[in-house]
């Protein structure tokens, strides 16, 4: 291996062009490498090729994704800022806006699931107080390898301590996530991280660079020789080398962000910042080009300045490191002086290290040499883009499930079956980890439908979950990326919120291989077709590929961060059912489709056919309904029904509010396993009091909405004639057993 | 028969612990301390007949549990 | 009633205890750790959060600072003072409190709503709670309660024992004990009672839509006292 | 010069990592492991003339900083 961090080549001094295995060792083609060459007129130096690999590898230039991403629907009268920024930006009325977005630290988070995770958690605070919001809540979606991994465990605790201790010590509630088990994930876990801000409209900071001669300003922790090529690894397949990469882990340290975070609120008060972004994947590199990019001007950047971990550290490894806690200013140079004195303060450093320029190149001088010399454009805009080659999936023929199938069954050992797999148990173990209540502001923790929290000194809160659905995505890639917008959506309107817009993190496997572009250009379709109907707008975002581990690719699995509004929050639903006596309904038609679902997948050990149909017309039409049935204050509690079918959500409200129901014999056609356990869409499970089921089976037709009585609440516990009789404590031991039995 | 194990986190790698206790130092007026490094120190009881057996079943035990090699090192001494 | 809440780098409860007082009708300042000397108060509040990012030891970094000496002198003056959580753990470092907060037992950071038994209520922080047994939160990684026999014999002979980790009846079980305390402490009082350190966040159960409303005793409580 | 300090519980301090790596190492199906400690270990770069003067300092440090003598105990070693 070249020695990449003791040589410093002074640009033209080399005639010379770096051989295959170097080029190859930077992510970059050959082809590449020549069109690097032309956009310089002259052959690069090292230094300048790390900088090229660092911003034209798949994490920072999005070759393979962005023509495709470009069909998803991004504005709506809320949305003040979509993709394109650090993170994006909805308006939630009386001059107040909520900036957020989900990030993936997939590869660093297998390698060392701890500091993985919690860097995770570290760079999209960042991405989200960099624009002036102070963060108010996050969200995870985790998904590991079978429990029966031997890597799993530990991956497991590793991962959730990591989002824990990154979170708690900056003060942040962790409202919501989803944890996930799949052998598809075995060699290759996902970690995605969501945060969301809240700050003030007339206080929102961009990312754009402007005016000449200003100051660009480094802030927070020193640089050292951590992660360097982090971004170009996140944007490879594991292999048996992987090991080999390890040294290119970041530690993260929470203190330090903590401090960062203040500091830039005290900053934020006046208008010293013309432009500012936290220093993320490809470190320096990628914030200086990116803040020079937008605001079409070039940067001069004397590396001598750039505060350092170690001693001799090359601009090579100063450029790329990716070591965390560091933010970029561009600063009005009037305000230098008072912006020093408060970094000062926090005892972070804050260095002067260059300064806007009217060419737009990237200069970079060291020892007052001029080390680099690059012009911006060939960094953004002529980096290259990829229309790459893809196979689309067919729908899967639909599975005929022999009637003989079921009569072996018993409804309550399948339930009991279905309540104790890894993926339904209880995730208490996880999220009691995380401190959901710190800002005293946390309305609904994890567990429920989605996380909501409230603004202070107003009636509103905001509502957020975060969704995935390989299982659906991998049948079938256009449903799937329907279903889960849909699921996110109904999760929303299940706690009375408004879904406003949604971020989203795109998991998929090698782009290089047309299987796995045709299921990623499948999934955003159905991502965009769902968006648009419900006009829930996508306003940031997050794409990782190369999600694969000796050749074998992770199921599709894109995830859903949806953000909503409740405008007057004492009347926020729950999903815990209230009080003997009152009725549940079950909003939206079942038809009792099997396909895909858990009980197919878990009890027929079925994992043919394509998942349920999405109709978006009575998705958007029930959502619409519970939500005006809400604010009329006629219900009580509600849950969305989704994995496991109306069985498996009718058990986990009764846990939720440890109180059992009676349940209906069904009156329908289908058999009762597929009544119970079918995952038709749109629908879900609400309580109101019997005295209001005149009015609201009025409203129900009224806007032509399907719905049936399914049971009534009872004490302790769950019962259906001729079935089963059990207690509620029974379900709820049930459904806590296997994550307990597991970590012990 | 008692071994001390002792975990450092490798030199390139970032240590906020031993950043902030050198600051603290700093700050409580005491001079001429230029650097510190925080690590881990574990004491087993193995009953193992001699030495170098007990000494690599601690290694053993360091690899798989106590030392985190992606950014630790790890040492074992002999009390 | 005049409190005072100091912020240390790290602590990140600061805001919302400082919201708890206010709406309780303290006049509260908030007082960098930095200064030396506190504003004139009745009641100073250590907050929770992570002082110094909890490294080395939790709390100690942060018993070392300047205002320091300036909340042990208010407090043998007979001030009230309350550490929550991460204040518990520096009043503990900073010797004002006997024993030691070490990790949970199962080394995990547990975040959960517990009952507490008030084990003493002729001070000035509990006189005024209608009932014995309560419900909070606690968020801590480090909340494992010891002490030596001598000291803890002193505890509970001189009633010191401010809370106990219990069930929703009462009942003091080791099942009851999320984090290891020996004798299922969740809070103590110094000799003269006029310090008390507590893991549990009172501060974060203050009205109905938060997941409890128990603190509202607690900060009433505080105030009707010194009115 | 570069001193170590080992900080260490007082024995009669319950000590619940050391025992939940114990019962690790057990359920590892390691054998023979019959008691496990936890400490700390500082490494300090201190710049003094002649090593008691550095022991000094360290001792210094340790009482008003790294120890919490309480519970723990402190040894210096000279590397
Ligand atoms: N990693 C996690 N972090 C925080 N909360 C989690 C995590 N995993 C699961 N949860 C919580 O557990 C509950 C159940 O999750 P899930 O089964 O995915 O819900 P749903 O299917 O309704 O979206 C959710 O309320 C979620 O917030
Ligand atoms: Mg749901």
């Amino acid at each position: 291996m070249v020695n990449y961090f003791l040589t410093i080549y002074l640009v033209n001094m080399r005639k010379v062009d770096f051989d295959s295995k170097t080029i190859k060792e930077h992510g970059l083609s050959n082809s590449e490498y020549k069109k690097i060459c032309e956009l310089l007129n002259r052959s690069p130096n090292l230094l300048e090729l790390g900088i090229f690999s660092a911003m034209w590898n798949e994490h920072c230039s999005y070759k393979s994704s962005k023509i495709h991403l470009k069909k998803l629907p991004t504005k709506s009268k809320d949305v003040i800022q979509g993709p394109g920024e650090n993170a994006g930006i909805i308006d939630i009325g009386d001059d107040q806006a909520i900036v957020f977005k989900i990030e993936s630290h997939n590869h660093p988070s297998y390698i060392e699931p701890y500091q993985g995770a919690a860097t995770g958690v570290g760079g999209i605070l960042r991405d989200v107080f960099t624009m002036g919001a102070r963060p108010i809540a996050n969200l995870n979606s985790i998904h590991f390898g079978s429990p029966k991994h031997p890597k799993t465990k530990n991956l497991l605790i590793g991962v959730v301590k990591g989002i824990g201790g990154y979170g708690n010590c900056v003060g942040i509630p962790t409202i919501g996530g989803e944890t996930y088990f799949d052998e598809s994930y075995n060699g290759n876990i996902l970690v995605n991280a969501m945060s969301l801000g809240l700050v003030k409209k007339e206080k929102i900071f961009y990312s754009k660079a402007s005016g000449i001669d200003n100051p660009i300003i480094y802030v927070g922790s020193k640089t050292g020789r951590d992660g360097i090529h982090g971004a170009s690894m996140a944007s490879s397949n594991f292999d048996d080398k992987t090991e080999e990469k390890k040294p290119t882990v970041q530690v993260g340290d929470p203190f330090t962000e903590k401090l960062l975070l203040e500091a830039c609120q005290e900053l934020m008060r006046d208008d010293s910042i013309v432009a500012i972004q936290d220093m993320g994947a490809a470190g320096l590199t990628s914030s200086s080009v990116e803040m020079a990019a937008k605001g079409s001007l070039g940067m001069e950047i004397n590396l001598n300045n750039v505060p350092c971990r170690e001693l001799n550290m090359s601009p090579y490894e100063m450029m790329l490191s990716e070591s965390q806690e560091r933010m970029l200013i561009i600063l009005n140079a009037a305000k230098e002086k008072n912006a020093k004195k408060i970094f000062e303060k926090w005892n972070l450093d804050f260095a002067n290290i260059g300064k806007t320029i009217k060419t737009k190149k990237l200069i970079l001088k060291f020892n007052k040499n001029i080390v680099g010399d690059i012009p911006i454009e060939a960094l953004s805009i002529k980096a290259p883009v990829y229309d790459r080659k893809f196979i689309k999936k067919n729908i899967p023929k639909k599975q005929i499930i022999s009637k003989d199938k079921f009569n072996k069954l018993k409804i309550i050992d399948t339930l009991i079956k279905l309540i104790s797999h890894p993926n339904i148990s209880n995730k208490r173990w996880v999220w009691e980890q995380y401190d959901h209540t710190v800002m005293a502001n946390t309305l609904q923790k994890p567990g429920g439908n989605s996380g909501v929290v409230r603004i202070e000194k107003t009636n509103k809160a905001i509502a957020a979950t975060i969704d995935s659905s390989a299982e659906y995505c991998v049948a079938h890639p256009l449903t799937g990326g329907k279903q889960i917008v849909c699921e996110s959506w109904r999760n929303l309107i299940s706690v009375g919120a408004k879904p406003i817009a949604i971020t989203n993190c795109l998991n998929f496997g090698n782009p290089e291989k047309k299987n796995t572009m045709g299921e990623f250009i499948d999934c955003v379709e159905g991502i965009s077709q769902a968006c648009n109907y419900l006009k829930y707008p996508v306003v940031s975002g997050n794409v990782s590929f190369y999600n694969e581990t000796k050749e074998k690719s992770i199921k599709p699995t894109p995830t859903i961060g949806g953000v909503g509004l409740i405008k007057d929050y004492s009347k926020m639903i729950t999903m815990n059912l209230k009080s003997e006596n009152n009725i549940l309904i079950v909003v939206g038609k079942t038809l009792g489709y099997l396909g895909q679902s858990l009980f197919s997948r878990i009890i027929l050990k079925n994992k043919k056919g394509p998942p349920p149909e999405i109709n978006l017309f009575n998705e958007k039409n029930n959502g619409e309904t519970i939500l005006e049935l809400i604010d009329k204050k006629y219900i009580l509690s509600a849950h969305d029904i989704s994995t496991g079918g109306i069985l498996v959500s009718l058990v986990e409200m009764c846990i939720a509010g440890n109180i059992g129901v009676k349940i209906d014999s069904p009156k329908t056609l289908v058999n009762l396993y597929e009544f119970f356990f079918g995952e038709d869409q749109g629908r879900y499970i609400i309580e109101i009091k019997n005295d209001n089921f005149n009015e609201v089976s009025n409203i129900l037709d009224k806007n032509s909405v399907f719905f049936e009585k399914i049971g009534t609440v009872q004490k302790d516990k769950l019962t259906l004639k001729n079935e089963f009789d059990i207690f509620i404590k029974e379900l709820i031991d049930y459904n806590n057993k296997w994550f307990k039995s597991y970590i012990s | 028969m008692k071994l001390s194990v002792i975990v450092t986190l490798k030199k390139e790698v970032l240590d906020p612990q031993g950043k902030v206790i050198q600051q603290t130092i700093g700050n409580m007026g005491i001079k001429n301390v230029s650097n510190i490094r925080q690590g881990k120190y574990f004491e087993l009881e193995i009953n193992e007949k001699n030495y170098e057996m007990a000494k690599s079943k601690a290694e053993d035990i360091c690899k798989r549990l106590l030392a985190n090699l992606v950014i630790e090192d790890f040492k074992i001494i002999n009390n | 009633m005049r409190s005072s809440v100091v912020i240390f780098p790290g602590s990140n409860c600061d805001k919302d205890i400082a919201v708890a007082l206010e709406k309780f009708n303290f006049k509260n300042l908030m007082v960098w750790h930095n200064e030396t000397t506190l504003p004139k108060s009745d009641l100073v509040v250590l907050p929770g959060g992570f002082s110094y990012g909890d490294y080395l030891r939790t709390g100690c970094i942060a018993a070392k600072s300047n205002i320091i000496n300036g909340v042990i002198e208010f407090a043998k003056k007979g001030g009230l003072v309350l550490g929550i959580c991460n204040g518990f753990q520096i009043l503990i470092e900073t010797g004002l409190l006997p024993g030691v907060l070490i990790r949970n037992k199962n080394l995990n950071f547990l975040c959960k709503n517990v009952y507490l038994k008030i084990t003493n209520n002729k001070n000035n922080f509990l006189s005024k709670f209608n009932k014995e047994i309560i419900k909070l939160h606690i968020a801590h990684n480090e909340g494992n309660y010891y002490v030596d026999e001598r000291n803890l014999k002193t505890l509970e002979d001189d009633n010191l024992i401010a809370f106990k980790y219990c069930d929703k009846k009462g009942n003091i079980a080791e099942e009851n004990n999320p984090n290891g305390s020996i004798k299922n402490i969740a809070g103590i009082f110094n000799k003269k009672q006029n310090i008390l350190g507590m893991m549990p966040h009172p501060e974060r159960m203050i009205d109905k839509y938060l997941s409890g409303e128990d603190g509202k005793l607690f900060f009433n409580n505080i105030f009707s006292k010194h009115a």
